[in-house]
């Protein structure tokens, strides 16, 4: 059997990756929100994946507890998110992001 | 007697918590009471303050009436006060001039008069802690919440242009301010405490005492106010109400003054020394560029005001001759410095005197004709004969003429500046002719020849109330133009260890 | 491990809290309308007690509790009392306004409540986890609460922008906290402490790799540039009772993280993130300062002069000692108090169909009240710096300690762009002041509204008389 | 003594006290019975001074009466010199201030016609006048008494001050006020030079008192001091150039005199008191009071005595085409004062203050003679619309004809021995400039003869060419007025030859007036002096004699037998008569270049320095400039999420930047 | 290459690509799905990652729960497909631009390039479990121990959620008309009529 490649860092590079995925959708998504929203959930992704890998690599259980707690929090956070969402579309009728701009200056 | 008493936290306290019970009396109920009260208690300050002169030794340069305590024990700040010979007589000059001006608002102001008084009585405390005050930051607090009577006063009860004068006001001085606060604390990183005294003492390179001799000069040259940050006070006069423009001058820009001598020269002689031309110039500018200006002024105040800064021209002029005085070598005697720092400590107060007595006069015109334009006057002193004598009497002494109190200083000032450079003899001197020509200018148009108009026409002599303000005013020039050796006798031992501190670098 | 390891009288006051939260939230599902009065009562009550229990078990040592996830000590306590009062203070200060606006219901107060837990949980977080669960339960609360008001399409679009932006922020944190995991193997904050100061060569970098998201997180929390964007449109938008619970306590807790973390965790990094700390803070400075001028919104000038304040706070953080600590502590303290004071005006102006958060509703307030105008004169003044407030000796404490690291030119800066910011300090009370009211009635509001608000003013006052007992208090936290 | 000297001045000051701040109680008589007896008591107790000094020999008297302040070792007080020379003029001052007090009863008793019927100011004017001539006694007493700088310039500035109020006493006439505020402006002027004068002695001797100074005096001549970089100027040049430059404003020299001939816009009685008699030669007093000074430098004589001899002759060439009849008689004080400024430079110190003297009484006569006209013409004062008074006012045509040949120097009157003393002297001074200046003093005799006569005859002698009304109603003025033209007309005759041999040659002054040794112009005099009689004699044998009586006799037949001569001369000479009577432009000139110069300056720093400058670009420019940056600013805060998160992502690569890699 | 190491890229190949997916798609239903497919293949890495309980987790929780909650919340609201794209293009290369920046500095420090940060002894602790190893039952045991705060904590955010979703999204529909008995009984008289006194009018 060949020695194995990949390592922590591939890991941690795919972390990366999706961390800058997230951060790109974040900066080119102008019109819908909830794809806003998926892009947040990536970057949570990226910590996680982060977080498992470490957590395996040190042979140490917190990271994944912490993974656990995050996906908690994300969940209720989605929540909150799309109740907020819902709220917004009632009184504007839109969800676009570039239509968010009553508050500025 | 009086060293028992805690004196100086009396003149402070009283009128400030005179004026915040002056405040919660409100404006509610009969104006008289509070007029009264306002009256009372600024004269119990004055009566007070007397006690300060009456216990004074003048013999020595020490801090006297000195009241110690921890107040910010975190940063070694106290609640510290002292006086000496440069400190005492400009206290009795606060509570004296603030009598005046509790009587000048008297029955002229109608709009919340209690706010108005209390106003003036915390601005009194306020100025006096400023005076007395031997740690920085203490110092620092009075002098900046002190801006703020000020600045409510000229905003509130001000005229047309009232809010972009009082904003300009406030700003220039707290730009000023600041920079002194960043230099106190650089003082107190570096030797680790706030009493003014131990600054004194703490040796600073050359480097630091530029840095700090800026910062000190941006507080003080504009509170002065020198040129060229002087244009906030023009402004500031002309809005300000007959009392805010009386205090303004009187005490406010002798605060500039005071800084120079208790912390500018003392802290950072050596930068003191190096930048002494750039002091002069200023100085000189003043008095010769502003006394220009001031001769075109179509407005009384303005005028007035213009004249202030032309004559607090004569402090800084005689605060920082005196390095070039030693340095001069026709100067055999070596004489001059004291009398130079004398002179500018005689101006400030006779400035007090004068200038706060000539916006009375203009307070007094103002109330019964609505207008400061000189255009709109003439030929006053038939309807009013007593107040004209008066305006001609206090004009002279804005001119500096020997026998009131506007003599002495300028004369002290432009002899010991000779002793420098003849040149600043030459061109402070010009005062004697441009302070004349503005001021009397002004008189001639405003008082002489016929009746100008039916305003004029129907004007009323003085009454009983500006009567007193007036003679008070008056006495008080004459006094101190006939006889300054006793306000001069209580400066000496100060003087003398000021100047014999400052002679020693530092470096 | 047993109960009694779980030592966990030391959190009494967050579990009583919690509780009391939970029971509110029961009882007010049964309460009609006209008696949510009750709820209000039981909130305020509810903070009273917790703040005996606060007072009444003060930490001598630093303590720990459930396994180490929670921290007692000096700090805790003394953010934790603020937190506790300035809260009491919003929710005195909301009740009229949040009747007059029909929103006067019980998810308020349960929500207010579990922020403040939240806020509790992240001044005693000893665990990167326990700040993220701290935080992210007081931001879900602030998020839900901006949207509050249905109805605003204004509160619905700053909630969010304020979630979305804030999403990101914890998914930076998240990242940043991954990457000093792995690096220390361990959650625990002294642990983290302990490698990071035994961290060498390549892994240094690492350290700091984490260390810029996290900044970026602390910053965003606060509110410093470029993380600031949120700040305006929040303020803004949402409903001032929000706003005021937004702007005031938060701080206190954002300040708590950045000790928890920057200080005990990776205050081995100091001349690391003293740099960023410097560039954030003269751009909030800048930015807050020189923006706030062109408002013409009183709860956005605030927003704006909260971001200029916050450059104030890092200042004293960066200073990296204790007394820069102290005094960036007690400048987050009188902040969050001027800021209470500052919103608590604008409700008490507020009226019903009418929100007085523009400047120039506060026109001739003089004349309506001669006394809140006072009081608000003495609030933006301390804003400003201008002594006798507490504002400046806020002000002067975190200019000593930064001048005392050699940083004068900071200094300068600070005072600098301060003077730029008196300006728009000063319009405030020139319209209150200067101008002839437009709106003559007189201002109406309750007893306690009136009582609490005066203490509010006079305590920014005799703070600043007297400022030694509190700045004692901040000092001895750090000793 | 000490009392006594100090009574002199005080009895005055009470007098105006009372009067000024008492008049509305006290009533006119009480006002001009308490400031009478107020001068009248300072006159006594000074001829008490005189003959305590003169002729009881005493020693002078020195000493300080009070100490204003002592600062820096350097003493200010208050004392009183008295010697030979101050008594003098204290006799002098007093003496015809009594006599101007009685007169001002008579001239002013209707002054009310003069003020607007509504003006409060007029209601006590009269008192008021009386307290302010008062006043000036007093101030005048403490210049000439004072025995050091300070209280010299105390009273050197008192009376510039009662002179600003004296001249400007009609406040209702435009021209009185403007008059008033360029005299007490021009005065500011020289003052200026005197207050760095005064500088300059506290400098280099370390004292204010005259004895203390003159002590330095050696000392200091032989410093130099640098004004300009790279030149060196002898200190005691310089301090007596200064110096001079305060005797120029007050005593109207060439070209500080401009303000001299508008002061006439006061009364009359001013005009005499102190506009010719007393306060204009305070100057003249002074550098006689300073010649242990003066005497070291040559360079400020010269200075001195060109100046004065330019004033002597072309202020007098500008009498000749005046026709009010104050502004003559006040060109020709011009011109006599020219008189005792050249004789100072010449080093005839005695000389000057002797003409002081003598002038001081035929120049009051003329003025209150003058003035007398006036309250008979009922106020008008243009000599063209005189003549012939001799009928009507025959005391005032007799008085004034002793004063006028007193002016011109008629052998024997007392203005005939100051005046051929001065030329004499300058014909026998040595100090640079004296040939000039005895050019002009001699031309002057002439044009002083010319000019006086000329108005002489214009008023009393010719056709009476004032109007009906007027002359129905003239009469020869009451005897307030008469009785003290008389009493000023008897010294006008004697005085001058009774005391030229003791206060010329003799040793009147002693030591108060100190002179070089190489000086000996007015010594050279002294050598052919033989007596008053003898002095009359031998001065047949000069030209001035001839010169004055041909000045007579010129105007005689130009305006009395061929008055059209006049004005064909006029029509010729077009172009000097228009630069005599525009006075050679100096009032144009000043009033372009200074006052409106000084206007224009001022205004242009006003409106291009403060207000443009420092206000608009400094202080606004700045705070618009923070406003606008804010505008641009707070674009970037578009409300765009995207940009929002945009930011935060910039703010993440920053530091990251920041931390890794720097 | 092993065949865990081909595993990896292949899942890891899926996550990049749907990843990318999420965000360049046009219909946000798309990318909900695309987003689906980035959790499943995550949570297979995870599985090699021996996080066996949380990778069945994240699918269950997040695919199973909150993106159908995504979904869901897509189709209720009604949007415009078609404007989805506009900008993006123009914004495509300043974006990509950042993201590469950001990838690059990332990839530098935590990547198998750039200095070693993570080769720390504690980091080469992997350990192969035992088949019998229970991943759910090691973090259930220092869940409730160890982290019962945490735990408490996190079941309070959940509640929060539930409060924050309910309240701001919960409504009276206004269109639809009911009784409230409650005011039915509490009204009274003078609710329902009012009797005013008026002058009598007198017509002109």
């Amino acid at each position: 059997m060949d020695t194995s490649v990949i390592g922590l860092t591939s890991y941690l590079t795919l972390g990366a990756i999706l961390f800058s995925i997230s951060v790109a959708g974040i900066f080119l998504n102008r019109k819908n929100i909830v794809v806003l929203l998926m892009c947040i959930e990536l970057m949570l992704l990226a910590a996680n994946i982060n977080f498992i890998a470490f957590s395996h690599y040190l042979n140490d259980s917190a990271g994944q507890v912490f993974v656990f707690f995050i996906l908690t929090v994300a969940a209720a956070e989605a929540a909150i998110g799309l109740a907020i969402l819902v709220t917004l579309f009632r009184s504007r009728r839109t969800i676009d992001v570039e239509d968010l701009d009553a508050l500025k200056g | 007697m009086f060293a028992d008493l805690p004196l100086l936290s009396l003149i402070v306290w009283l009128p400030i918590f005179g004026g915040v019970a002056v405040l919660l009396s409100g404006d509610k109920g009969d104006a008289n009471g509070v007029r009264v009260l306002s009256l009372v208690i600024s004269i119990a300050t004055f009566i007070l303050s007397l006690g300060l002169y009456a216990g004074f030794d003048s013999s020595t340069s020490a801090m006297q009436f000195v009241e110690k305590t921890p107040w910010i024990p975190g940063f070694g700040i106290n609640y510290h006060f002292g006086v000496d010979g440069f400190s005492m007589p400009l206290i009795i000059l606060t509570t004296f001039t603030t009598i005046l001006v509790v009587l000048a608002g008297w029955e002229v102001i109608k709009k919340k008069p209690a706010q108005y008084l209390a106003a003036f009585l915390i601005m009194e405390g306020l100025m006096i802690a400023v005076f007395a005050a031997l740690d920085a930051i203490f110092f620092y607090v009075f002098w900046e919440a002190m801006l703020v009577p000020m600045f409510i006063l000229i905003g509130v009860w001000g005229g047309e242009r009232r809010v972009y004068a009082t904003i300009k006001f406030f700003i220039y001085t707290f730009i000023g301010s600041v920079f002194m606060l960043v230099a106190l604390i650089y003082m107190y990183y570096k030797g680790g405490s706030f009493a003014i005294l131990d600054m004194h003492a703490m040796p600073l390179t050359l480097n630091e005492q530029t840095f700090i001799f800026f910062a000190f000069l941006a507080a003080f040259a504009v509170k002065v106010p020198m040129w060229p940050v002087h244009t906030w006070l023009p402004d500031a006069h002309v809005e300000a109400p007959t009392g805010g423009s009386v205090i303004l001058a009187a005490i406010m820009l002798k605060i500039g003054g005071y800084g120079f001598i208790r912390f500018s020269m003392p802290i950072t002689p050596d930068a003191a020394h190096s930048f002494d031309w750039l002091i002069i110039f200023m100085s000189l500018v003043a008095v010769v560029y502003i006394g220009f200006v001031a001769l075109v002024q179509k407005d009384m105040k303005k005028l007035v005001a213009y004249s202030s800064i032309a004559h607090m021209g004569f402090v800084t002029l005689g605060l920082f001759v005196v390095f070039q005085i030693w340095e001069n070598p026709a100067n055999v005697s070596g004489g001059g410095a004291a009398l130079a720092v004398e002179g500018a400590m005689i101006q400030m107060i006779s400035h007090g005197f004068i200038s706060g007595a000539m916006f009375l006069m203009i307070g007094v015109l103002y109330d019964r004709m609505h207008t400061r334009e000189i255009n709109a006057y003439g030929g006053v002193v038939h309807t009013m004969p007593i107040f004209a004598a008066f305006a001609v009497f206090f004009s002279m002494a804005n001119a500096g003429l020997p026998g009131t109190s506007g003599f002495v200083g300028e004369f002290m000032v432009i002899i010991a500046s000779f002793q420098a450079n003849f040149w600043y003899a030459f061109l402070g001197a010009l005062t004697l002719i441009l302070g004349a020509a503005y001021t009397l200018w002004m008189v001639k148009r405003v008082f002489y020849g016929e009746i100008a108009n039916e305003g004029v026409r129907a004007l009323k002599d003085l009454n009983a109330r500006e009567l007193t303000i007036m003679t008070t005013l008056a006495i008080a020039v004459l006094i101190l133009g006939l006889w300054p050796a006793p306000v001069v006798d209580v400066m000496h031992a100060s003087v003398e260890n000021f100047l014999q501190h400052i002679a020693v670098s530092k470096l | 491990m047993t109960f009694e390891s779980l030592n966990i009288a030391i959190a009494l006051p967050e579990v009583f809290l919690l509780t009391m939260a939970c029971l509110i939230l029961v009882v007010d599902v049964y309460l009609p309308q006209e008696k949510r009065n009750l709820t209000y009562v039981l909130t305020q009550f509810s903070l009273i007690i917790t703040l005996a229990l606060l007072l009444s078990n003060p930490a001598e040592t630093r303590v720990l509790a459930f396994n180490d996830l929670f921290v007692q000590d000096a700090m805790a306590d003394a953010l934790k009392l603020f937190i506790i009062i300035i809260s009491f203070g919003v929710f005195v200060y909301s009740r009229e306004y949040l009747q007059a606006r029909n929103i006067f219901k019980g998810e308020f107060y349960v929500l207010g409540l579990f922020s403040i837990v939240g806020m509790m949980l992240m001044v005693s977080a000893n665990n990167l986890l326990m700040l993220y669960l701290g935080l992210e339960l007081l931001s879900l609360c602030l998020y839900a609460l901006v949207a509050f008001n249905r109805d605003n399409g204004n509160a619905s679009e700053a909630a969010m922008k304020y979630f979305v932006l804030g999403a990101i922020a914890s998914g930076m944190l998240l990242y940043g906290m991954s990457i000093l995991y792995g690096l220390s193997g361990s959650l625990n904050l002294s642990e983290i402490a302990q490698a990071v100061t035994n961290a060498e060569g390549a892994q240094n970098i690492g350290m700091i790799f984490a260390l810029v998201f996290i900044v970026v997180a602390l910053a965003f929390k606060l509110g410093a540039v470029p993380f600031h964007m949120w700040m305006p449109d929040v303020y803004q938008g949402s409903p001032t009772a929000v706003t005021a619970l937004i702007a005031t306590a938060p701080k206190l807790a954002g300040f708590a993280m950045i000790m928890r973390l920057l200080v005990e965790a990776l205050g081995g990094l100091q001349a690391d993130w003293q740099q960023m700390i410097i560039v954030l803070s003269v751009l909030s400075l800048a930015v807050g300062n020189i923006i706030a001028i062109a408002q013409t919104n009183l709860k956005r000038m605030l927003a704006y002069s909260t971001i200029s304040h916050v450059g104030f706070i890092l200042l004293g953080i960066l200073a990296g000692t204790s007394e820069g600590y102290s005094s960036a502590m007690f400048y987050t303290i009188s902040y969050a108090l001027m800021s209470l004071g500052g919103f608590g005006v604008i409700m008490l102006m507020a009226r019903q169909g009418f929100e007085a958060d523009n400047i120039s509703d506060l026109t001739g307030l003089n004349q309506r009240s001669p006394w809140f105008a006072f009081i608000m004169m003495i609030l933006m003044l301390s804003m400003a710096g201008v002594p006798p407030t507490v504002g400046f000796w806020a002000k002067l404490a975190v200019l000593t300690a930064v001048v005392d690291v050699d940083l004068v030119w900071m200094a300068i800066i600070a005072v600098f762009f301060s003077i730029i910011g008196i300006f728009y300090y000063l319009r405030i009370i020139k319209v209150m002041y200067f101008d002839d009211a437009v709106d003559t009635r007189p201002l109406e509001c309750g007893r306690d509204m009136q009582i609490a608000l005066s203490t509010n003013g006079l305590a920014i006052l005799a703070l600043g008389l007297y400022p030694a007992a509190l700045m004692t208090l901040c000092v001895s936290v750090f000793n | 003594m000490d009392n006594l000297y100090l009574a002199i001045p005080l009895a005055s000051l009470f007098g105006a006290i009372v009067a000024g701040f008492f008049g509305a109680q006290i009533g006119r008589k009480g006002a001009h019975t308490v400031t009478i007896l107020g001068v009248g008591t300072s006159f006594i107790l000074s001829l008490f001074a005189l003959n305590h000094h003169v002729f009881n020999d005493a020693a002078a008297y020195n000493h300080s009466v009070y100490e204003w302040m002592v600062s820096d070792g350097l003493r200010f007080e208050v004392g009183f010199l008295i010697d030979n020379l101050t008594v003098m003029m204290m006799s002098v001052v007093t003496g015809v201030s009594l006599m101007v007090h009685v007169y001002t009863i008579g001239y002013m008793e209707d002054d009310l016609h003069n003020w607007p019927k509504e003006s409060l100011a007029g209601t006590n004017s009269y008192q008021r006048f009386f307290s302010y001539i008062s006043l000036f006694t007093f101030s005048m007493l403490m210049l000439v008494m004072s025995n050091n700088f300070m209280q010299l310039f105390f009273g050197w500035e008192a009376v510039g001050l009662v002179s600003y109020l004296l001249i400007g006493f009609w406040s209702v006439r435009p021209t009185a006020v403007y008059a008033n505020l360029k005299a007490f402006l021009v005065n500011r002027v020289g003052d200026f030079g005197f207050i760095l004068g005064i500088a300059a002695v506290v400098m280099y001797s370390g004292s204010l008192d005259y004895y203390e100074v003159f002590d330095k005096a050696g000392e200091m001549s032989q410093q130099t001091m640098s004004i300009f970089s790279g030149t060196e100027w002898n200190v005691i040049s310089v301090i007596c150039i200064l110096l001079f430059i305060g005797a120029m404003g007050k005593s109207a020299q060439m070209p500080l005199h401009v303000w001299l001939p508008d002061s006439m816009e006061g009364p009359t009685p001013i005009s005499a008191l102190i506009h010719a008699a007393t306060m204009v030669t305070a100057g003249i007093f002074m550098v006689s009071r300073m010649s242990p000074l003066f005497e070291l430098s040559e360079a400020a004589l010269s200075f001195i005595i060109v100046i004065g001899s330019l004033t002597a002759i072309l202020m007098g060439l500008v009498g000749i085409v005046q026709n009010d009849i104050k502004r003559v008689v006040a060109y020709s004080t011009l011109s006599q004062l020219g008189y005792m400024t050249v004789a100072l430079g010449a080093s005839a110190y005695s000389a000057a203050v002797f003409h002081l003297m003598t002038h001081a009484f035929f120049k009051a006569l003329l003025f209150l003679a003058a003035g007398s006209v006036i309250i008979a013409m009922h106020h008008e004062q243009d000599i063209r619309k005189m003549g012939g008074l001799k009928k009507y006012l025959p005391i005032t045509y007799w008085t004034s004809l002793v004063g006028s040949l007193a002016l011109i120097g008629f052998p024997g009157f007392s203005g005939f021995f100051s005046k051929d003393a001065i030329i004499e002297a300058v014909h026998h001074s040595t100090i640079p400039g004296h040939q000039f200046a005895y050019i002009a003093v001699l031309s002057g005799v002439f044009i002083t003869a010319f000019y006086s006569f000329r108005m002489f005859f214009l008023v009393f002698h010719g056709e009476e060419r004032m109007d009906k009304h007027t002359k129905e109603h003239l009469h020869e003025t009451p005897w307030v007025v008469t009785v003290p033209l008389i009493l000023l007309a008897i010294p006008s005759v004697f005085i001058g030859g009774f005391t030229i041999g003791d206060m010329l040659f003799g040793d009147y002054f002693g030591s108060a007036i100190y002179i070089a040794e190489n000086h000996t112009g007015l010594a050279e005099v002294g050598k052919h002096f033989h007596g008053a009689w003898a002095f009359v004699e031998h001065s047949f044998a000069g030209p001035a004699v001839y010169l004055a009586a041909a000045g007579v006799i010129s105007s005689w037949y130009i305006y009395m037998k061929q008055p059209s001569i006049a004005d064909s001369l006029k029509q010729r000479f077009i172009i000097i008569y228009n630069l005599l009577d525009r006075k050679y432009y100096f009032d144009e000139f000043n009033s372009a270049v200074f006052a409106g110069g000084s206007r224009q300056l001022g205004d242009r720093l006003w409106q291009v320095g403060d207000v443009k400058f420092i206000d608009g670009v400094l202080v606004n420019g700045s705070a618009k400039l923070v406003a606008w940056f804010a505008g641009v600013t707070r674009q970037l805060q578009t409300g765009m999420l995207y940009h929002y998160a945009f930011a935060m992502i910039i703010g993440v690569l920053m530091l990251l930047v920041m931390g890794l890699f720097i | 290459m092993t065949i865990t190491d081909f595993l990896f890229f292949a899942f890891a190949g899926v996550v990049v690509a749907s990843a990318l997916g999420v965000v360049a798609s046009k219909n946000p239903v798309h990318s909900a799905l695309f987003l689906v497919l980035t959790f499943f293949s995550c949570s297979a890495i995870w599985l090699m990652l021996e996080a066996e309980f949380l990778a069945i987790t994240l699918v269950l929780v997040y695919v199973g729960a909150v993106m159908v909650l995504f979904l869901f919340v897509v189709m209720m609201l009604d949007i415009n497909v078609a404007k989805m794209r506009e900008g993006f293009v123009s914004y495509l290369p300043v974006g990509a631009l950042f993201a590469f920046l950001m990838l690059a500095i990332m990839v530098y420090v935590v990547g198998p390039v750039g200095p070693d940060v993570m080769s720390t002894a504690a980091l080469d602790n992997a350990v192969k479990h035992a088949a019998d190893y229970s991943n759910t039952e090691a973090l259930g045991e220092i869940l409730y121990t160890d982290y019962v705060l945490a735990f408490e904590i996190a079941a309070v955010i959940l509640l929060v959620a539930i409060i924050a979703a309910i309240s701001l999204t919960l409504r009276r529909r206004t269109t639809t008309k009911y009784q409230t008995p409650a005011n039915q009984i509490k009204v009274k008289r003078d609710d329902r009529l009012k009797i005013i006194k008026s002058d009598a009018e007198v017509l002109k």
